[in-house]
């Protein structure tokens, strides 16, 4: 049974953070700023300013209302205050190629998506 | 025009009161599950301040599962499930409350 | 009375074997559909996500509701959707999941889908009737 | 989905915390919004106690509904109308509540429901 208590051993250990079979942290309190250069490394991001910001704003609104903002709302919330030019899905593509609110969220810190939407 | 089900009995549950605040004029109430207790006459019925013009329903499998058929107020129609599915149709919308 | 068809889709919140949600909505889902009416999708929300574990057994002289809105399902090809947020959390898991969340083992039985509470919204958007089944 | 969106009323009548429903209705309100679906919520009856401030729930060990209510407003959900006679029966002031909300009388309760085709229960 791989309950977390005894899934240290099992898990995916990088540079000492317990992370799962998908890359998610399984503890949130393991967030750093340097977990989250490292877990953008294994995801083959080198974290920019650019991205600091959108990780910054990810935390801060999840820190605020615990519910991590759905794709529509995160480009709302950029581009309420990044500006307009940042506040686009393909700004947020780019820098988090794939499903940024997933990705960007993964290095965030924010807890997994049950993939409800 | 919303049809409004009601699952719970009124004796324990705030659902038929709510219910009747929310209703409109030309809605239907339908009572299922427990929400039939609330049609047994010798209860003094509790659906007393209905707004008039509204039609209350019972189901019927409902109904005979707990004996009520026979203590039922007389202002209730009895309907059957095809009956109820005719209902939803023939309003806007339902509302359920529970 | 004939009422032209229309579609429904079927919201059930309640747990089988604690309420009547399943059944009487069971009932309901049958009797519109042998009236000709159209359903655009059942979804299991709340305790109702229950009705999709394999590991149910039921005694011989119950209804087994699960095996009843299999055969449902299967004759009219419904669209049986289990919420996916409150089955994982409930213990209702498919192998994919499984592998995600790193379980030994699924249970989702035959003929129901997990998948997200947008199968809800579009439900409200896309059939004519939205009817909910309560615990 | 559709075009054109057909508005939804979702239906509030629980508490926060005895049962999960008053959280899986705010899933289901959020999701309406994230999809772009206009969504109008109205609390009834004892689902006026999600509104009240300083709820604390460290100490029964689950997430606290107060915290993430507020972000309807994020979610472009602005119609958040609430029974005054629900608030008035539990001595609730419409002023001190977690979230800027509309409270209604009987009348307009009532139109509320005649006016939207599409309902979610909770």
């Amino acid at each position: 049974m791989s309950k977390r208590i005894l899934t240290d051993s099992q898990s995916q250990s990088k540079h000492g953070i317990s992370v799962d079979v998908e890359g998610y942290l399984r503890n949130l309190d393991d967030w750093s700023e340097q977990v989250a250069e490292v877990i953008a490394e294994s995801e083959g991001l080198q974290l920019t300013s650019e991205h600091w910001e959108i990780v910054r704003l990810l935390r801060d609104f999840y820190q605020e209302y615990k519910v991590s903002p759905a794709m529509r709302i995160l480009v709302k919330q950029v581009k309420n205050s990044l500006g307009s030019e940042k506040g686009s899905s393909i700004y947020l593509m780019k820098l988090f190629p794939g499903s940024p609110a997933k990705l960007a969220s993964k290095i965030a810190g924010l807890p997994k998506p049950t993939n409800c939407l | 025009m919303i049809l409004h089900t009601v699952n719970k009995s009124p004796l324990t549950s705030s659902c038929l009161n709510n219910c009747l605040r929310a209703i409109g004029d030309n809605d239907g109430l339908l009572l299922i599950e427990d929400g039939v207790y609330g049609a047994d006459k010798h209860q003094g019925l509790k659906l007393k301040p209905l707004p008039s013009g509204i039609t209350v329903y019972a189901l019927k499998a409902d109904v005979e599962a707990r004996g009520l058929m026979g203590r039922l107020s007389e202002d209730v129609r009895v309907i059957d499930d095809q009956e109820f599915v005719d209902l939803v149709v023939s309003h806007n919308a339902s509302q359920s409350w529970y | 009375m004939s009422p032209t068809p229309i579609s429904f889709s079927i919201l059930v919140y309640g747990a089988p074997y604690s309420s009547q949600s399943v059944s009487t909505a069971y009932r309901f889902t049958k009797t519109a559909i042998e009236k000709g009416h159209r359903i655009h999708r059942v979804f299991f929300y709340g305790d109702a996500v229950q009705i999709g574990s394999r590991l149910v057994a039921v005694p011989q002289d119950e209804v087994d509701l699960q095996l009843k809105w299999q055969q449902l399902g299967e004759q009219y090809q419904l669209d049986m959707v289990i919420c996916i947020a409150a089955a994982l959390k409930r213990g209702i898991i498919n192998s994919d999941e499984a592998k995600r969340f790193e379980k030994d083992a699924s249970n989702l039985a035959e003929g129901f889908t997990l998948s997200g509470l947008g199968q809800m919204i579009d439900a409200t958007q896309s059939s004519d009737r939205i009817v909910t089944f309560g615990y | 989905m559709t075009d054109k969106k057909q508005s939804i009323l979702a239906v509030l009548t629980k508490p926060p915390y005895g049962g999960t429903t008053a959280k899986e209705a705010l899933d289901a309100v959020l999701t309406a919004a994230a999809f772009e679906v206009p969504v109008s919520v109205l609390f009834m009856d004892d689902a006026v106690f999600q509104l009240l401030p300083e709820q604390k729930t460290e100490g029964i060990e689950v997430k606290c509904l107060a915290t993430t209510l507020p972000v309807l407003p994020m979610y472009d959900v602005e119609h958040i109308y609430v029974d005054r006679k629900a608030l008035v029966d539990r001595g609730i002031d419409a002023e001190q509540l977690i979230l800027s909300v509309q409270p209604v009388e009987t009348d307009t309760l009532r139109s509320l429901f005649q006016n939207h085709s599409r309902i979610l229960s909770f």
